[in-house]
């Protein structure tokens, strides 16, 4: 540890610290502009200079990188200090007069007006102070090492290598978080695709997913990870005390031996801009079901409020049924759950805003336990439900601006009318479709579909859970949409008939079973390598093949093959079916 | 009256035998002239049932599978894929048309693809008229006696 | 050149002396040979390559010999002063080939005055 | 080996070389050999003799005989005048403006009998190309000393003992960087030969490189050694120097032939190299930190020097760089001894390694000065010594005004102080510095608000913009010194000036900054009226400001000598000038852009400047 005094105050502070951390530590501030936590002391804008005494000698030194020495006293407001100090900040002043931090900072020093005007004079808030601060956190933070100097003395800036937009630039965006005077701006197009606001994704490399998130650990997301892109950063590392971070930590892939599987792998919501017309995608404010149920969740992009996209609260909202469900060009399902949540919305719109709500719908579904009740509760609270398909959303022309950005066309078929309702947002009740992959998890379990895409159970009525599969059942809206009481009532149902399963320790199976007629069995394996579950084997003592009957399936492909139709299955021999044959014929 | 073709199914069971259950359940008209045999797996199909079917007076047969990749038993119909060809050539040699032979994939779900085949192929049959064989008499009978089972 | 041992400096700096001597202009003794127009009439050539053919002969070193314009006494042409160390000039006159060659021997070298050729030993004041 | 009883050293340094020093030698060749004088005369170029102002320079010996500004049509009668007749030109000598009679012994012109040689001892004596010559003049011979018959903390005491002192401007006593070199932790130390030389003014490294390359290589060779752990050199050549270039190529290449540089050096177990790394031209790259930044390939940006680069220098290692000058020094110290070298200069180094200047310093003189070139002196010599001795004193009999010393970064001394002795605490105590030798003699006729402004204009220009204070402090003083010289000065930009300068000097990052200032400051301090004369009466004492003169016509003149000649009407740019031939002419005062062309083209001075 090394003692020394700044302004006649005793310091103690270990080895290589910097005069300006020891003085933050004995509670003196020191004017700093280019310093920054994040990066080595640059020490360039020599604002920062203190005396270093020592002995007789005083010697003007950056306190930013000037390592601490033994018995030295420290002078961080002499009056030489202070002279220095204003001579700097009117320089800076001359050239940048209306940067805010070079004015905040003269004012602190006590400059008002620079002596002298700057022939490179900049007018501009956010014109750049070479401070450099960018140039080191692209260099050693982010190792994208993008950013540098260019030219020397007065004619010095910030520059890009060959003065255009590199690839190594990664849009971390940590140069314009940097940037003091705000100099540097990100550019939205070119922020890799993500809309701003409305980003489903991260707002930070590392983040709590939600509140309610379980477990309730932050989580980083690579793809905008400035560590998996250059190897740098690991700033979150050096923060977190019981450093639990690991960047090593990879995605495993575990295999598991199971005897059953229950496929429950959800829906997709369809994409609401494959139909033009509600303007989906083209039009501000014109919202999904899932986008308007994030934003109003409380841990949503806007905490909980209803808001249009310029932050306001919206005077009239639209809600709209079957946006893509019984639709001919779509899908010709319904999908049951878009009435009741989208009175939920009419609800919630109603409690947290004082906007006037239209609901367009063909049928209105409410038929579970107390969901009729609900709706009449709704119609109560002056919900203007509207019997009608919406036929489109436009944006509202200059002159109704006023009362709402978007137009709803629709017909009242009840009233026979046709309308044009100005409202500030729409939402739309996507349809609830098949997951987009699930042809592969289909072919995956080898279960099959049915007409509407969703898995198809063994039995609509009788047996809604399981597969034609043996051990592979199915649950919730992958074998078609429900709401979450149908979803609990079919998952514990398959859950439960599952488990008797595994409670009796043995499986039935069907008694349609290949196996060998030893005494015409030649030996000749063609069967071996044909059976898909190598549920044949050679018994090379006895050299004739000999059937496995657990593994085999019955498909009863070795059956035909055999030359020497050695082969027969139970249930299935050649006999019954020629036999079978025979009568059909007759 | 009208030649009425006789005709031979072979369904598997887990695609096309559910995929006709549903044409039937969708109450989708179609030719009643296919008479279906359901085997567990169109790989169960043995050429040989094909050929008595046709010896024993079938005017057309049609096998059908689940599509490639949905066979329940993984691989089954790619076997079948391999034997159907081979029998429209060898059917050729006994004077069997080959067009009477058909090989068709119909999914679970597919109920009217089921019917539409169904239509078409009897009609095609109904055109190319009776499969008139010369077939020794004894061997028109089938063989009857059970086989013990072990 | 192969790897210099140290010794080899040594041997470099010898065979590069005379080169130096001329340049420093500080030799052992110093030759001047009278080469006014006279002098080169009478032959002061032959006798200046005389003394060189002498030094390369004896391969000496640390010689000097210059030449220098008429020494004033025309009718005794060729001539060629004689200084060794820090003794008095010589002055030999009417020198021809194998006169020169002696008095290289005996006076460059060995040190003594050759009197039958000289004309005058010490050298004229300069004001 | 052939016998020659004449050596003519032609000078080839890069002065001569610009002057034609080439032809001159082929043309000697081939009167030589007209004359089948070739077995008796060889012709050898030299580096740089010194005396560049009388350039070309070829220089007869023994005989000494020292011949300037020759042009090739001289050299016929040269060679057989002076080779063959023995008689030496007199109309080719050399003669001082004062006496006019030629001196035909270079030893005995003053220019050269009152130096004394150390680092530039082998110049005009040998060819820098043949590292024999080197040699036979006692080249290697300090090394060879060091490497058998000293360890290396004797060298090192040696060194420390002799006061010798960085040349490159700094004065650190080189024993003591060298120490602290030493001692730092590192298993991999470097030496670097700063030959970046980038002052205006200042060409003494690069005739010590042009004339004596091997002299600074066996000085690194010794101080690697003596450092120890030290195996790679560099040095660290501006591109600016061609020349230097190629013969420092040559002598490494020599050097690494003769097995002096690379592989267990003359079999003493010692293994070090030499590569030559080029600098862009950044004055800034001068400065140590930035010249290490240039060698790793990085900007040449200065870094604070809180840790000193002996500890953290190139690539994070222990470096030591001296001067060319300073490495020169080393062999010849290290063969005569520490005493032969501290008996040379001022103060006593004993106790106090800061305690003298020893040894001898070369200056570049020039200026309004005779004799112009590089000049060796002792430490201490009194400056009066300098400009009036050796330089020959001020051109055409003009009056003396100042010296500036230290290039850009140094000051001007006035009359006053002349009596001086320069070395670097004196130097220091006025307000200039030794810096690396540039010394520039300006006369009455030089106004010192325009040197200021030149010097400051060339710091300024070469900041390389790092750090606030040098950035745009020195930008705004030059913009103040260009509204003073034309007449827009204020008497409160003066104070401005002399503030700014101060707070330039205390808080700039790196030397640059820090000294840029010293002209200004110097000419403020001891010229401060030819300030107030450019602010308060806007004139220029020397004429010197243009746009602070009033130009007007002499009737008398123009019409009596020039006849009305109408030149200067030709000539102007503004049609100031009125008159027809043969008539008087008359300047329009409102018209006239005071550019001064008039003034230049009248050949009969009619035009009087006030």
């Amino acid at each position: 540890m090394v003692t020394l005094k700044i302004d006649d105050k005793q310091v103690q502070v270990p080895e290589d610290t910097s005069i300006l951390k020891a003085a933050e530590k004995a509670g003196i501030w020191i004017p700093t502009l280019c310093y920054s936590e994040l990066f080595e002391p640059y020490g360039v804008c020599r604002l920062c200079v203190v005396e270093a005494v020592r002995g007789k000698r005083s010697r003007v030194v950056t306190s930013c990188n000037y390592p601490v020495r033994e018995g030295i006293n420290v002078l961080t407001n002499s009056p030489k200090i202070q002279w220095i100090r204003k001579t700097i900040l009117e320089l800076m002043l001359a050239r940048w007069p209306n940067v805010k931090v070079v004015k905040d900072l003269a004012r602190d020093v006590g400059v008002e007006k620079p002596r002298f005007v700057s022939l490179q004079r900049d007018e501009a808030e956010d014109a750049c102070i070479l401070c450099g601060k960018c140039v080191s956190v692209c260099r050693e933070v982010v190792q994208a090492n993008v950013l540098g100097f260019a030219y020397r003395g007065i004619k010095r800036e910030i520059a890009l290598p060959f003065g255009v937009q590199s690839e190594a630039c990664i849009v971390c965006g940590a140069c314009a978080h940097v940037c003091p005077t705000g100099h540097i701006k990100m550019v939205v197009e070119d922020y890799k695709g993500k809309k701003p606001e409305f980003t489903l994704g991260p707002k930070t490399a590392i983040y709590v997913p939600t509140l309610q998130a379980v477990p309730r650990v932050p989580v980083i997301d690579a793809d905008s990870c400035i560590h998996f892109k250059t190897g740098g950063c690991e700033y979150c590392a050096k923060v977190c005390e019981p450093n639990a971070i690991n960047f090593g930590m990879k995605d495993e892939v575990e295999e598991i031996e199971v005897g059953q599987i229950l496929v429950a792998t959800g829906f997709d919501i369809f994409d609401a801009s494959a139909m033009a017309q509600y303007g989906y995608g083209t039009l501000d404010n014109v919202y999904s079901s899932l986008e308007f149920e994030m934003m109003l969740n409380s841990t949503g992009p806007t905490n909980g409020q209803v808001l249009t996209k310029d932050g306001r609260e919206p005077r009239s909202v639209a809600i709209v049924h079957c946006i893509g469900s019984r639709d001919t060009n779509h899908h010709s399902y319904c999908s049951r759950v878009c009435c009741m949540y989208a009175l939920k919305y009419a609800h919630l719109v109603h409690d947290r805003t004082k906007a006037s709500i239209y609901q367009f719908y063909i049928d209105m579904r409410a038929f579970g336990k107390g969901y009729e009740e609900f709706y009449v509760r709704i119609l109560d609270k002056g919900v203007k439900v509207i019997r009608g398909k919406v036929a489109e959303v436009v944006e509202a022309p200059p002159a109704q601006k006023d009362e709402g950005s978007l137009v709803v066309r629709c017909e009242d078929t009840l009233a026979g009318k046709l309308l044009e309702i100005p409202v500030d947002m729409v939402v739309l009740c996507n349809a609830i479709e098949a997951r987009r992959d699930s042809d592969a998890v289909r072919r995956l379990f080898s279960i099959s579909k049915s007409p509407d895409g969703f898995f198809l159970e063994r039995h609509p009525k009788l047996d809604p859970t399981s597969t034609m599969t043996d051990g592979v059942y199915i649950a919730g809206c992958a074998q078609g949409p429900k709401d979450i009481p149908d979803v609990v009532a079919q998952a514990s149902s398959a859950a439960a008939r599952m488990l008797s399963f595994i409670s009796k320790g043995e499986v039935e199976i069907d008694p349609v079973r290949a196996f060998v007629q030893e005494e015409y069995c030649s030996g000749c394996k063609i069967c071996n390598s044909l059976c898909p579950y190598t549920a044949i084997e050679f018994l090379a003592e006895k050299k004739v093949s000999h059937v496995n009957e657990a593994l085999c399936k019955g498909c009863g492909t070795c059956v035909a093959a055999c030359p020497s139709s050695a082969m027969t299955g139970h249930g299935f021999t050649d006999a019954q079916i020629l036999a079978e044959l025979d009568g059909i014929m007759v | 009256m009208a030649f009425e073709p006789k005709i031979i199914g072979f369904l598997c069971n887990w695609c096309s035998y559910t995929g006709a259950d549903l044409a039937g359940v969708s109450r989708i008209k179609s030719a009643p002239n296919v008479r279906v045999i359901r085997t567990m797996c169109s790989g169960r199909v043995d050429p040989s049932f094909i050929l008595k079917a046709f010896q024993i007076g079938a005017d057309g047969v049609i096998v059908m599978g689940c599509h490639l990749g949905d066979c329940h038993y993984q691989e089954g119909n790619y076997k079948t894929i391999r034997r159907i060809p081979f029998l429209k050539r060898l059917v050729k040699g006994f004077g069997i048309d080959p067009r009477r032979l058909r090989l068709e994939w119909v999914s679970a779900s597919e109920g009217d693809r089921f019917a539409r085949i169904v239509n078409e192929f009897t009609e095609e049959i109904r055109s190319l008229g009776p499969l008139k064989l010369q077939v020794h008499t004894e061997l028109r009978k089938t063989i009857h006696e059970p086989v013990e089972v072990v | 050149m192969a790897k210099l041992k140290i010794e080899d400096l040594d041997r470099i700096a010898e065979e590069a002396r005379s080169k130096m001597t001329i340049r420093e202009g500080a030799g052992k003794a110093r030759i001047t040979v009278h080469m006014g127009t006279c002098g080169i009439a009478a032959g002061a050539r032959a006798i200046m390559s005389a003394f060189l053919d002498e030094i390369k002969a004896h391969n000496i070193k640390d010689v000097i010999i210059t030449t220098s314009g008429c020494a004033g006494l025309c009718s005794r042409e060729p001539m060629a002063t004689v200084e060794f160390g820090n003794q008095a000039p010589v002055k030999y006159v009417d020198l021809t080939d194998e006169k020169a060659r002696k008095i290289f021997k005996e006076h460059v070298l060995g040190g003594k005055f050759v009197m039958e050729y000289a004309l005058s030993v010490g050298s004229e004041r300069i004001r | 080996m052939k016998r020659y009883r004449l050596q003519l050293m032609v000078c080839a340094g890069t002065g001569c070389v610009s002057n034609h020093s080439v032809e001159i030698k082929d043309a000697l060749d081939r009167e030589i050999e007209k004359h089948k004088l070739q077995n008796e005369a060889e012709v050898v170029f030299t580096g740089c003799n010194g005396f560049c102002g009388a350039g070309p320079i070829v220089v007869v010996q023994p005989d000494g005989v020292f011949y300037q500004l020759l042009k090739t049509a001289d050299i016929p009668h040269l060679v057989e005048e002076h080779l063959l007749k023995g008689r030496p030109v007199k109309k080719l000598m050399y003669s001082p403006p004062a006496e006019k009679i030629p001196i035909p012994k270079m030893s005995d012109i003053p220019f050269f009998s009152d130096q004394t040689l150390i680092a530039l001892r082998n110049r005009g004596m040998i060819d820098p190309e043949q590292i024999d010559d080197y040699i036979a003049r006692g080249g290697y011979k300090g090394l060879v000393k060091a490497l058998t018959m000293m360890t290396p903390d004797e060298v090192l005491k040696e060194i420390k003992s002799s006061g010798l002192r960085g040349r490159g401007g700094g004065g650190f006593p080189t024993g003591v960087k060298w120490e602290s070199c030493k001692h730092a932790h590192g298993d991999i130390k470097h030496v670097i030969c700063n030959a970046d030389e980038g002052d205006p003014g200042a060409f003494m490294d690069r005739s010590i490189i042009e004339g004596d390359p091997h002299a600074v290589i066996e000085g690194m060779i010794i101080g690697a050694y003596a450092i120890e752990k030290v195996h790679q050199g560099y040095i660290y050549v501006r591109m600016e120097y061609p020349l230097a270039i190629k013969r420092f190529q040559i002598a490494i290449k020599q050097a690494r032939e003769y097995g002096l540089l690379g592989e267990n050096i003359l079999d003493a177990g010692f293994t070090f190299d030499i590569d030559i790394r080029r600098g862009a031209g950044a004055f800034v790259c001068g400065e140590s930190t930035a010249l290490m930044a240039s060698v790793e390939g990085k900007p040449g940006e200065p870094r604070a020097k809180y840790i000193h680069t002996v500890e953290r220098g190139l690539w994070e290692r222990p470096t030591c760089l001296n001067n060319v000058e300073t490495w020169a020094n080393v062999p010849q110290i290290i063969l005569k001894g520490a005493q032969w070298f501290s008996s040379i200069g001022t103060g006593d180094v004993s106790a106090d390694p800061w305690g003298g200047s020893k040894g001898t310093k070369v200056f570049s003189l020039a200026g309004k000065v005779n004799n112009t070139g590089l000049v060796e002196v002792p430490m201490g010599i009194p400056l009066r010594d300098i400009v009036f001795k050796i330089g020959g004193g001020i051109r055409d009999g003009k009056k003396f005004k100042a010296v500036q010393t230290g290039g850009p970064s140094g000051g001007f001394i006035p009359e006053s102080l002349l009596d001086l002795p320069v070395d670097y605490e004196e130097l220091t105590k006025v307000g200039s510095m030794m810096g690396s030798g540039g010394m520039v003699v300006t006369d009455e006729d030089n106004c010192m608000v325009d040197m200021a402004r030149y010097f400051l204009a060339f710091t300024q220009a070469e900041s390389c913009g790092k750090c606030t204070p040098c950035r745009e402090g020195t930008k705004q003083m030059l913009d103040i010194l260009d509204r003073i010289s034309v007449g827009e000065g204020t008497e409160e930009d003066l104070v401005t000036l002399e503030d700014l300068s101060n707070v330039i000097v205390e808080s700039s990052l790196c030397a640059l900054g820090g000294s840029a200032p010293n002209p200004v400051l110097t000419t403020l301090k001891y010229f401060r009226e030819e300030y107030e004369a450019h602010v308060k009466d806007k004139k220029c004492p020397s004429h010197t400001c243009r746009k602070l003169n009033t130009y007007s016509i002499d009737e008398k003149i123009c019409l009596k000598l020039g006849h009305g000649c109408h030149v200067c009407v030709k000539h102007c740019p503004d049609a100031a000038i009125i008159g027809e031939r043969k008539q008087v002419h008359y300047i329009d005062p409102a018209k006239c852009s005071k550019c001064g062309v008039c003034y230049d083209v009248c050949n009969f001075k009619a035009v009087q400047v006030a």
